[in-house]
């Protein structure tokens, strides 16, 4: 089984958006369906990519850790076949490849709208020059009503647009999933070591994939950590830059 | 003789906007039944013609047909934005092939957030919002007349591959929201998700 | 299939003024014989129709049908006395304090798209749409004299907490286009959502 190969992966990130859009296009590349067999398949690169955007981008990290966590249970499944999930991880599961299946269908047809938009236009009427020569005011117009109304719209708009949506207690207790779930495999790992007792050379391979496997939920672990610092430090900004203006 | 058509004609023209059909049928004095044969009558009266009938929820308006586009683009003075990027691509058709999502839905679909670019193509006036029928807290964006405009289409229905996917889209919509509603009530307690 | 008709109607509804058969020519690069062929063809096509090709000297135009004349007047009248909507109030506050701003400008600031609502500001006299200086593709809509001397002032100048307040609309409006550019271009190289 070849599909296993380490080989770093490079990822265009003009390619995707969000988790799923990373997801697909993993699968994509590799020409495969999605099924549970197919994202454990592409687990590694996922986390590699992960990490990767942890150090770079920590604050887009957290939306592709949730989906992390599921692929890490597909993967561990794979891996050891005799590992029982509990409902609700098979419940995760299945809801990841539904998600991704849907996100998968939106995306298509995202390339029927890039196709067809702005090649065929309706145009409405153009606006026409005022002929009606009126005044019609409106008791409503005044001078404070105008204040008012304007200052009411200035407040609606949003404060800074790009602050990450993402609250760092959010992030931390992510982290500390990726640590229970790690605990939980390496529980899994020595109870059922005997399972992969078949084959030498498999054994072998599996052992290899494992550990490796356990080596990148710990960079991963490690990305999320220094997500969680830069944004600790983000906020002591934003803060003090609060104080200052006040 | 039955001109009801023709009247919806000259106010469809006169008026240069979209109008609801409730409000034509006040204009008119005449019921909801006999404003939806005469938009039928209208829609007939206008095919191979010059303009166009485009319908969208409950609401109507006349556009230039869309075989026209490259001559009337040529008239027109300002620059159209054709751009879309991705984010944007994958939030319309959500919008449009749902015909009209709550940012919850499509947050949770795309995996990301999405209120910038809701933002974004509402300030290019590609999606409106309108408060939700069903939760006066909530919003829902959905396609606007522009947006069926630069599309070419009369109606979402005319969009590629509707009547194929909406089935399977409506039966996704169901379990999204059954998905939705837990994953608001497991955030409700710390932010986190279970585990 | 000659669909010239067609062509011309579509010219027609969309400029929604009065064009000579000579720009038509020109617009459809074809002769002034053809123009006519093309116009009598329009007429026909348009015979117990709400919207009639209307003709002076050599100006064409398209408009309602005569037989519902009191009926289009009745709607203006009432259009027009109507109160304005929120939507047109807070638009017109902006036009005010921003002493004449591009359409633009308004959208980004409220977040959706404000066509319709300065159109119905401008027919009730309250906004006049002038030829950006800068920018001659461009509108900009400013407040009418009228609108002034109504709110008894006689410059802008003259609004509670002007410049304040002209002065962060202004702040908001560079801000907020410079976003949008962001979303609109530099999006496509950049998957990942930016910071």
């Amino acid at each position: 089984m070849e599909t296993e190969n380490t080989q770093s992966y490079t990822i265009k990130t003009s390619a995707f958006e969000g988790p799923f859009g990373l997801l697909l296009d993993l699968i994509e590349k590799k020409k495969l369906f999605i099924n549970d067999l197919t994202l454990a398949q592409v687990t590694e690169d996922y986390l590699k990519f992960v990490t990767e955007l942890g150090e770079s981008k920590p604050s887009d990290v957290s939306s592709f850790i949730v989906v992390a966590a599921t692929l890490i249970l597909i993967k561990s499944k794979s891996l050891l076949p005799d590992l029982s999930l509990t409902n609700e991880e098979e419940g995760d599961i299945k809801s990841l490849e539904e998600r991704l299946r849907l996100f998968e269908l939106f995306n298509r047809l995202g390339g029927n709208i890039k196709s067809a938009f702005g090649e065929r236009i309706i145009f409405a009427p153009e606006e026409r020059k005022n002929e009606v020569l009126v005044f019609l005011p409106d008791a409503q117009i005044t001078k404070e009503s105008m204040m008012t109304l304007v200052q009411d719209v200035l407040g609606r708009i949003p404060k800074k647009t790009f602050l990450p949506e993402v609250e760092v207690k959010k992030v931390i207790s992510i982290e500390e999933m990726i640590d229970k779930l790690t605990e939980r495999i390496q529980g899994a790992l020595r109870m059922n070591f005997r399972e992969f007792s078949g084959k030498v050379t498999t054994r072998e391979e599996k052992v290899t994939v494992i550990v490796s496997f356990l080596a990148m939920l710990e960079l991963v672990r490690q990305g999320i950590l220094n997500a969680v610092q830069e944004s600790h430090t983000d906020d002591i900004m934003i803060e003090k830059q609060a104080i200052q203006n006040e | 003789m039955n001109n009801l058509e023709n009247k919806i004609e000259a106010i469809l023209f006169w008026r240069g906007e979209p109008i609801s059909r409730k409000r034509l049928a006040e204009i008119l004095k005449v019921g909801q039944t006999e404003i939806n044969e005469g938009l039928e009558n209208l829609k007939n009266n206008l095919q191979s013609r010059g303009i166009v009938l485009q319908e969208k929820d409950n609401d109507i308006t006349l556009g230039t047909s869309p075989e026209f586009s490259t001559m009337i683009e040529d008239l027109q003075k300002e620059e159209l934005n054709k751009n879309l990027t991705k984010s944007s691509l994958e939030t319309l058709s959500i919008v449009l092939y749902r015909n009209g999502a709550s940012r919850a839905e499509i947050d949770y679909i795309r995996g990301v957030n999405s209120s910038f670019t809701l933002r974004a193509l509402s300030v290019r006036g590609l999606v409106e919002r309108i408060a939700d029928p069903k939760d006066q807290r909530r919003f829902i964006y959905r396609p606007s007349f522009e947006l069926l405009s630069y599309m070419g289409i009369k109606s979402v229905e005319e969009l590629p591959e509707y009547s194929e996917v909406s089935n399977s889209i409506k039966l996704a919509a169901d379990n999204l929201a059954e998905d939705l509603k837990k994953e608001n009530t497991t955030n409700e307690n710390d932010g986190a998700r279970e585990n």
